[in-house]
């Protein structure tokens, strides 16, 4: 597929996920947007890597990497998401057991 | 052996030491230095002016670098000439003469106020002895100022009666703004010529241009406007009388107002390369004259008259100056000090006899009271009016024939103003002497001559007053023109013209004892004690009232002055550059409160502003030329 | 070895002072300082001879700066009044007692550590650290020991002047970069070629610093509130050594450094300067404020030595630099006049004093003196000074010159209104008690007295003193 | 790679002393000891004594400048936790937990200072962060410190995804995530000789840095979650870390942007981060009521500064920068050490301080004075690198002179506290003051003002 | 048009419709499943660019483990039952443009790195290699991972332990109240 749809397609999740960190209340569900942001940019990654393999493809190099570390990234990115996911839902459960809400804009203290 | 510095050293000392012990002194030691400086300086002179009569003028004495600057050098020098020595008698003989009649008058003094007055007479003196002897124009500057704040000091002596120290304010302030023009001069020759020394100053006169010459003794004129009383600056003498009498003799009558005459006399060569000035100066001291005379007619404080005649024959002497008769102004200021200082001691003497009143109309009689008293100042009215033969006549007939010789309108105006003189002198010895005493009570029990301390100088003076003219008699008199010949080296002599001038002596000698005669009895009918009456109307109030000058200053320089001070003060400097200053404060405060605000606590506001920047981001670097021009066109 | 130690001895006995607790020991210790920097200040005027007047160290080398401290005419002149002030300054107000006299004394030392250091310094970040350190020690002494609107008014000071050296900072790096040795000598600044574009940019950059610190109109706000508030004592080192500062600097560093910008500029800035002068004398007719009338005769003074500056030539110069001094001792001596006053009545209103003079003669022959030196009287000090600037103004442009001129009637009216209104007339109820000045402070005022008539009379050492400097200057190529 | 790998093993080592040692008093020690030894090894690299010898396949390089860098945000921890160890401990119960984590955000540190891939930017950054994620929520009862966490996570994510689709947008325009690139040889018609694809990644990726380093507008998360976190955190996560991102920043900066700086003038885009930074960080502190939010803004305004060094990317700009975070965080440690003694924290809170502490004053007085960048401390000279490094480009004077104009105003905000020290009158309650902790005080003070002084200490002598 | 394009468009949609029911749905629960069939699509892109580990990776990891830690969470919280409060209505608006603008930005920046028929950008005509390419195998991933990766893979071991570490220092229970009150902490005003 042309990679420019692929870039298309990725900057649209990606946006979704920003519109959704804007627009939406419930912390779990900003940070499912962020999710959603970063699976954007993996998607994007992974056609990336198949675009520049191709591309060395092409140029004749026979057994070529190229590509590989584009994957290799979006496996450490699923690796961060881990462990943010974890701290982070650890934060929200923190939040929610003091306050009982989940709602971003009921902590409002610190501001000005 | 040059000893013209001697002459303003003892002065000097006699000021350090009197002011400095002024507490420790008893007033008897106080006045025998006070005095016996001014004596000593006296002599000193009188030998060095024989020496200059024989010999001619000493040579410029500099006594070290003054202003040694890169782009001239001025020298602390004294210069004692013929012109200068002249000054210097007329200041150390009249000045002594004053001291002695201080030390009586002001006997009433706490010791150490006692001490201050003769400090700062004696400091008077000096500064009035470096304005002559001074060999160039700063050092003429440094005694024109020492003068002026001596004046100043001395009129607000009695520092507990704020009138008295708004009236050396004033006259201060009024001659700061004379010496500013004299200040500026200073500068116009420093920078055309280099220097400031009388002798190279006047040897390269005629390289000026026409332009810088008139600039020059313009404000060189000013600055004598300031000093001597002239319009427009005239207007702190008659305030000046705040100070005590024997001050108003010295300063204010013989000598301090005539440095203006001296300075001019001393830049006579300036003078007479610029028509224009000679023109100017002549004008103003008409005017002065005829101003100042028609105002001294309806004046009631023997003092205040004394001043406007003061002012009035310093007009004499400028128009003297005016019409190039340089030594018969010099010759003026001669007589005019003799009989000057004599009225206004001899006022000082009538006044201490009346216990501090100072108001003719409460006088009268007084005649018989004290005779002595009554007989100098008798000599010193008619010496004034120039009854024949007087100094005053012989020095005032002299301005007449010049005057008339340059122009006929000046003499007649000039001769209306001598008319003048005499009828207010005529009218204040009506008013003081004759008639009956109009005092009170007290006043006319403790009436009472005055003593020998003040009787003495007066009689000196009266002499000089009378016979001190004969230095120099016209030809047409008989005289040798001593006083033309002295100074010709410095000052040009002058020359009349035709052989015509013998019969003019004699139409004005004549004239004026027809006119004397006249006006004697005018005055007496017109100013007789039974038609006085306290308040006047019409044209007369505008005299009385002093044409309204002062006021007239108060309202077109004063005033606005004040205001604009005040708007500066209050609304300028506080809400205009404070207002700015404080204002980009408070608006970064402002901008404080307003961009917190921003800071909304919510995070969905702050993404919003991170994604809309990234967006500005991205306008910007797809418009980055046109930014990059824009900003290189502007800065 | 002169230079370093004006630097070293104020410096370590601030320090020192800080740790005394004892007031009168903090006094008697700054006193003693003070004097012993004023001896090695005349050491370093009689002295000639490159070991003695000129040190240089390396230090910030990577930076392209090095320690170098240099003492020609002008520094000495400004270092000896910086060393005369202090004493004199510590002797007049000797009787004050301030809290935690140690920090006081620390303070008003390390001041003037950093103004010897802006007048010793050859090298232009060691001269900006300096001109950047005398500020702070004033700040905080300003701000502790002032009067009740002290912090407001003393961060108003703090903010402007240091706007303005940051804006000189700017300017010095700019220099920098295009020196051609990549350099903060002296030497190197001399020798920097710019377009007339930079020039002309940098010069403001610097020009307004020095401004504000002199402080030319517009940029005086700060200055009449300061001295309002800051302690006397303080005020008399602001006004009688800090302003110098700034003139300092712009005879050293501005002038020589950018001199067709300063030909360029000389017009609007003289213009600056005479508005400067006639509006401040104009405010002062109608100051009511003791300290504010000094403050604006202070702005007056300073806008004609700027004036005559910019004026560029030699005795316009000359004049300048005898001005400085005599500015220094002359408002010391107001001040100290002043601070007698307002110290023993409390109040520095003059509809609240008057009649004075009865009650404390000696005071009033002495301020009479200060106040006729203030209106620049001649055989008073300042008259030469102001002499030889007029008559540089002169030259320059006569209409500059007479517009100044109208200042010599106006200082006389204030002036003269001061000292009727506190001295003269019948004693008003405060002062209807008064005593007359102590002995600490006649003393100081009679010592400043005599230098007022000395260099009125004799001014010859000053001139020559500082002619090396004028004569550098006006050099074609400078230094 | 010493510094990597002995804050790694010493974190974990923090993390099961809780378990063998009950006393929590000598968790402080055994962090101290070991933050002395992780120094001591750094140092020993920076001599190139190497303890490991790891092949890094070209993802990290060590450089003299990022080794350098990591001595000083080594030294300047150490000095934190002598300063502020106590108050650490009182945070909350998990001591170890929190020194712990205090080490994994050095090893992140390390990282950043000597990347060479974005893959070790990406998980650098996450170390870094994600430590600090959990030491601004550490204080699980308080209200704000929960926000404070909440947010920070948040929008730390945020940036995180940000920074990904900037990555990933770079690798689709070089193919490559090492910071070299080999642009020889292109890859279809370029956009002014650059891939275009790199450009708007590098965008992305400069707002994810700046979000992190907290320029404008990128900073809003900044004065909340400093206010919100434990003061001790605070004072870490706006010295250290904050120099950190700047460090790891200007090494992108002089590589993808440097190269790309003919397609897209960086300059001006950085231009308009250091104005709104300038303008947003120096302004709004003038308000704040709180020492704490002030100094939280403080930190954007001084941020403007540092990016002097990243607009600028010349010699002046290396040294001074490495000069301006060690300046900054010492001074910030400072005044954060003496604010942690503070009962209030308000400017009010310190009216009279300099009367019942002098001591405390007078270091906080100093440090203030150097981040107003007084000369004599090390806040000038740092400053002044900075101004340097952007007069010798030779344009965008008017923002060095902006540049200036907001110091001068940053003086407002500082001196309020010295005002309120010095000149005002009150009773502040402080914490108990131990005589070491004053001590430790002094020395911060003295090596700020030595450093201000002989600035050639730090660049030449530790540095060589 | 093939399968593979087919497939494309089809999955495309899917992940393009799912993510914006997340972001609509009330629920937080149907967010969740939602956002779990953005996964399951952007699985099948991997497999369709025959990025076998990383789909693989991406189904267990991400939607199942991850997505599950959410679920559990709401259901923990038990958040399904309570509605979300109304954002108001202006933020949602200036959500929604800000979101377009920047992918406007985007798009735009495609549009010049796709340049024009006559002057082609950079990537014109480039694709992405759909069919066979076996970078995304294990064992060539695997290869890289342990040999050039191994740096990155080890420190993200740090990674985890710092965000294990953090998840029990949030997350466990106070085992007694702390006893200064958060004794660094103050309340500012």
């Amino acid at each position: 597929m042309p990679i420019e749809y692929y870039i298309a397609l990725a900057s649209a999740l990606f946006c979704i996920g920003v519109v959704g960190v804007l627009t939406r209340r419930n912390a779990i569900v900003v940070f499912m947007c962020i999710e959603l942001m970063l699976n954007a940019a993996n998607l994007l990654l992974v056609a990336f890597s198949k675009m520049h393999y191709g591309i060395a493809i092409s140029n004749k190099e026979a057994a070529t990497a190229a590509g590989t570390d584009a994957q290799l990234f979006v496996f450490f990115i699923m690796v961060v998401a881990a462990a943010e996911v974890s701290v982070g839902l650890a934060i929200i459960v923190m939040m929610y057991r003091n306050v009982h809400s989940v709602d971003i804009n009921f902590l409002n203290r610190l501001k000005n | 052996m040059n000893l013209v510095y001697l002459i303003p050293l003892f002065p000097f000392i006699g000021f350090l030491v009197t002011g400095l012990f002024r507490k420790q002194l008893s007033k008897s030691l106080i006045s025998i230095i006070g005095c016996g400086t001014i004596l000593v300086s006296f002599i000193i002179t009188v030998v060095l002016f024989f020496q200059i009569k024989e010999n001619g003028a000493l040579p410029v004495h500099a006594l070290f670098p003054f202003i040694p600057a890169n782009d001239f050098k001025i020298d602390f020098a004294f210069q004692a000439d013929q012109l200068s020595i002249l000054f210097s008698l007329i200041i150390t003989g009249v000045g002594f003469l004053i001291h002695v009649y201080s030390t009586a008058y002001m006997h009433e003094e706490a010791t150490a106020h006692y001490g201050r007055y003769f400090s700062y007479l004696n400091l008077f003196v000096f500064s009035m002895l470096m304005l002559v002897l001074g060999a160039n124009y700063v050092i003429m500057f440094i005694g024109w100022e020492g003068v002026g704040l001596c004046s100043y000091l001395l009129i607000g002596y009695w520092f507990k009666n704020d009138n008295y120290n708004y009236a050396a304010k004033k006259a201060f302030i009024m001659n700061r703004i004379g010496d500013l023009g004299f200040l500026l001069a200073i500068f116009w020759l420093l920078s055309k010529l280099g220097t400031a020394n009388f002798a190279d100053v006047f040897a390269h006169a005629k390289s000026l241009t026409s332009f810088d010459i008139t600039g020059i003794t313009l404000l060189l004129f000013l600055g004598a406007t300031g000093k001597s009383a002239q319009i427009p600056l005239y207007t702190w003498l008659p305030d000046a009388m705040a100070g005590p009498t024997p001050v108003s003799a010295l300063i204010h009558a013989a000598t301090m107002v005539t440095a203006g005459v001296y300075m001019i006399a001393r830049s006579n060569i300036l003078y007479s390369l610029s028509p224009i000035a000679q023109n100017v100066v002549t004008a103003v001291g008409l005017i002065t004259a005829l101003l100042a005379g028609t105002i001294a007619l309806y004046q009631n404080d023997i003092k205040k008259v004394l001043a406007y005649s003061t002012v009035s024959q310093l007009g004499f002497m400028f128009i003297a100056m005016g019409v190039g008769a340089y030594t018969t102004g010099v010759f003026h200021v001669l007589t005019h000090a003799f009989f000057k200082a004599l009225l206004f001691l001899a006022a000082g003497s009538v006044i201490h006899a009346m216990s501090g009143e100072q108001n003719i109309t409460k006088m009268g009689g007084l005649r018989k009271k004290i005779p002595t008293t009554y007989i100098t100042f008798l000599v010193g009215v008619l010496a004034i009016s120039g009854f024949p033969f007087t100094s005053g006549f012989i020095s005032k007939d002299e301005i007449l024939v010049a005057a008339y010789e340059h122009n006929k309108i000046v003499f007649f105006l000039t001769s209306f103003a001598a008319v003048l003189t005499a009828v207010y002198m005529f009218r204040m010895l009506f008013l003081t002497f004759f008639g009956s005493f109009r005092g009170t009570s007290e006043q006319e029990h403790h009436l009472h001559e005055s003593p020998s301390a003040i009787i003495v100088p007066l009689i000196i003076l009266a002499i000089l007053s009378a016979f001190g003219g004969f230095i120099q008699l016209p030809d047409a008199f008989g005289g040798d023109d001593f006083l033309n010949q002295f100074l010709s080296p410095v000052v040009p002599a002058v020359t009349h013209e035709d052989s015509g001038a013998a019969m003019k002596e004699y139409n004005i000698l004549v004239a004026t004892v027809i006119g004397l005669a006249i006006i004697y009895f005018a005055t007496k009918k017109a100013f007789a004690v039974s038609q006085w009456t306290d308040v006047y109307s019409g044209f007369k109030k505008v005299i009385a009232n002093k044409f309204y000058v002062d006021e007239l200053y108060d309202m077109i320089v004063v005033k606005p002055l004040h205001n604009l001070a005040g708007f500066l003060k209050r609304v300028i400097e506080r809400s205009g550059i404070d207002g700015i200053v404080n204002g980009v404060g408070s608006f970064i405060q402002y901008s404080a409160r307003q961009l917190r605000l921003l800071q909304s606590g919510q995070i969905a506001n702050y993404v919003v502003f991170m994604v809309v920047s990234i967006v500005v981001l991205f306008t910007v670097f797809w418009n980055q030329t046109v930014i990059i021009n824009f900003l290189q066109k502007i800065f | 070895m002169i230079a370093v130690l004006l630097i070293l001895i104020p410096t370590l006995s601030g320090f020192i002072s800080f740790f005394i607790k004892n007031n009168q020991g903090a006094k008697a210790f700054a006193l003693l300082s003070s004097c012993i920097t004023l001896a090695v200040a005349l050491m370093g005027v009689y002295c000639s001879g490159n070991s003695y007047l000129h040190y240089d160290a390396a230090w910030l080398t990577d930076l392209g700066s090095r320690f170098t401290l240099n003492l020609d005419g002008m520094s000495k002149m400004l270092c000896l009044l910086n060393a005369v002030s202090l004493p004199i300054i510590i002797s007049s107000t000797y009787k004050n007692n301030y809290e935690s006299s140690g920090s006081f004394y620390g303070f008003m030392l390390l001041t003037q550590t950093g103004m010897m250091g802006v007048f010793l310094a050859a090298d232009c970040l060691l001269f900006y650290f300096f001109w950047e350190l005398a500020l702070i020690p004033a700040y905080f002494l300003c701000s502790k020991w002032g009067g009740e609107r002290r912090i407001a008014v003393t961060f108003k000071f703090f903010i402007y002047t240091f706007i303005g050296s940051l804006l000189m900072l700017v300017g010095i790096l700019f220099l920098y970069f295009k020196t051609p040795d990549h350099s903060f000598a002296i030497q190197s600044f001399y020798n920097v070629k710019l377009s007339s574009g930079e020039e002309n940019f940098i010069f403001w950059l610097f020009f307004i610093a020095f401004a504000i610190k002199m402080p030319v109109f517009p940029f005086h706000t700060w200055q009449p509130d300061t001295y309002e508030q800051a302690p006397t004592s303080v005020t008399m080192l602001l006004s009688g050594v800090m302003v110098k500062m700034g003139l300092y600097a712009v005879i050293r560093w501005l002038i020589p450094v950018f001199p067709h910008a300063a030909n360029h500029f000389s017009n609007l800035i003289i213009l600056l300067s005479v508005i400067g002068m006639l509006y401040a004398s104009l405010i002062a007719i109608r100051q009511d404020d003791l300290k504010r009338l000094i403050a604006y005769s202070s702005i007056a003074h300073i806008g004609l030595m700027c004036a005559a500056i910019f004026a560029s030539n030699k005795s316009g110069m000359q004049g300048v630099m005898l001005q400085m001094f005599n500015h220094g001792i002359n408002i010391i001596g107001l001040w100290i006049v002043a601070d007698a006053i307002e110290k023993q009545l409390g109040t520095r209103k003059f509809s609240e004093l008057g009649g004075l003079a009865q009650r404390a003669p000696s005071l009033a022959i002495l301020l009479m003196l200060m106040a006729l030196a203030n209106i620049a009287l001649p055989l008073t000090n300042a008259f030469i000074g102001e002499f030889l600037m007029f008559s540089g103004l002169f030259k320059y442009n006569i209409w500059f010159a007479a517009a100044a001129g109208i200042c010599i009637i106006l200082a006389a009216v204030y002036t003269l209104n001061m000292v009727q209104k506190i001295f003269f007339g019948n004693t008003a109820a405060l002062t209807a008690t008064a005593n007359d000045s102590s002995l600490n402070i006649n003393m100081a005022l009679i010592i400043l007295a005599i230098t007022v008539i000395v260099l009125g009379v004799y001014p010859q050492p000053m001139l020559q003193l500082t002619n090396d400097t004028v004569q550098a200057v006006f050099a074609p190529n400078p230094p | 790679m010493n510094a990597i790998i002995i804050s790694s093993v010493l974190g974990i080592v923090m993390m099961f002393t809780s378990f063998l040692v009950s006393n929590t008093k000598s968790y402080r020690h055994i962090a101290v000891v070991g933050l002395f030894l992780l120094l001591i090894a750094n140092i020993l690299e920076t001599h190139s004594i190497k303890i490991w010898n790891v092949n890094t396949a070209n993802m990290l390089a060590f450089t003299r400048f990022g080794l350098f860098f990591n001595s000083i945000a080594i030294a300047s921890t150490l000095i934190y936790v002598l300063l502020t160890g106590k108050e650490i401990e009182r945070t909350g119960t998990h001591v170890s937990e929190y020194f712990a984590l205090i080490f994994f955000v050095l090893c992140g540190i390390a990282i950043l200072s000597s990347y060479n891939n974005l893959l070790m930017l990406f998980l650098g950054i996450e170390i870094l962060s994600i430590p600090l994620y959990i030491l601004t929520g550490s204080d699980k009862r308080n209200l704000k410190s929960n926000e404070a966490a909440l947010k920070y996570f948040l929008m730390g994510a945020f940036s995180t995804g940000l920074m990904l689709m900037g990555i990933a947008l770079m690798y689709g325009g070089t193919g490559t995530f090492g910071l070299e690139v080999n642009r020889t040889a292109p890859a279809g018609t370029l956009y002014l000789g650059v891939s275009f694809l790199e450009i708007t990644g590098l965008l992305f990726l400069m707002v994810s840095m700046a979000f992190k380093v907290s320029a404008a507008p990128f900073h809003f998360w900044t004065p909340d979650v400093y206010d919100g976190a434990p003061t001790v955190f605070t004072s870490f996560m706006a010295t250290i870390v904050k120099a950190a991102a700047f460090i790891a920043f200007l090494k992108l900066c002089q590589t993808r942007m440097a190269e790309t700086q003919g397609a897209i003038d960086w300059k001006l885009l950085f231009s308009i981060l250091i104005i709104s930074t300038l303008i947003f960080g120096n302004i709004t502190a003038i308000f704040q009521q709180s020492v704490k939010r002030m100094l939280a803004y403080s930190s954007i305004a001084q941020a403007g500064f540092m990016l002097f060094a990243l607009f600028s990317l010349n010699d002046f700009a290396q040294t001074g920068i490495l000069l301006y975070t060690a300046a900054y965080s010492l001074a910030t440690i400072g005044i954060f050490a003496v604010l942690v003694k503070m009962k209030d924290y308000t400017f009010e809170g310190y009216n009279g301080l300099a009367k019942t502490q002098p001591v405390l004053a007078a270091v906080n007085a100093v440090c203030l004075l150097s981040l107003t960048g007084i000369p004599l401390t090390a806040g000038f000279m740092a400053k002044y690198y900075m101004l340097a490094s952007v007069v010798k480009t030779n344009t965008y004077t008017w923002m060095v002179i902006t540049g200036v104009v907001f110091a001068a105003i940053s003086a407002y905000y500082y001196f309020r506290v010295i005002q309120a020290m010095y000149f005002k009158n009150g009773e502040p309650e402080t914490e108990h003051v131990s005589g070491s902790f004053k001590t430790g005080l002094v020395v911060l003070a003295g090596i700020i003002i030595l450093l201000g002084i002989f600035p050639q200490v730090l660049l030449n002598w530790f540095y060589f | 048009m093939d399968t593979t394009e087919i497939l494309f468009w089809a999955l495309s949609l899917l992940a393009l419709f799912s993510a914006i029911m997340v972001l609509i749905s009330k629920n937080p629960v149907h967010s969740v499943l939602w956002l779990i069939m953005v996964f399951f699509a952007i699985t099948g892109h991997y497999i369709l660019l025959n990025a076998q580990f990383l789909a693989i990776v991406n189904l267990i990891v991400y939607a199942g483990a991850i997505m599950v830690l959410f679920l559990f969470v709401i259901m923990l919280m038990n958040l399904n039952a309570e509605p979300e409060p109304k954002r108001n209505l202006w933020m949602k608006f200036a959500g929604v443009v800000s979101g377009g603008l920047l992918l406007t930005v985007i798009v735009s920046a495609i549009r010049t790195a796709l340049g024009s028929a006559e002057r082609p950008g950079e990537i014109r005509d480039k694709i992405a290699y759909m069919n066979g390419g076996d970078i995304g195998l294990i064992q060539n991933l695997g290869k890289v991972l342990f040999t050039d990766y191994v740096v990155p893979f080890e420190i993200s071991s740090i990674l985890f332990l710092s965000a294990m570490v953090g998840a029990v220092v949030i997350g466990k229970k106070e085992a007694s109240p702390n006893p200064s009150g958060g004794g660094a902490f103050k309340e500012a005003s």
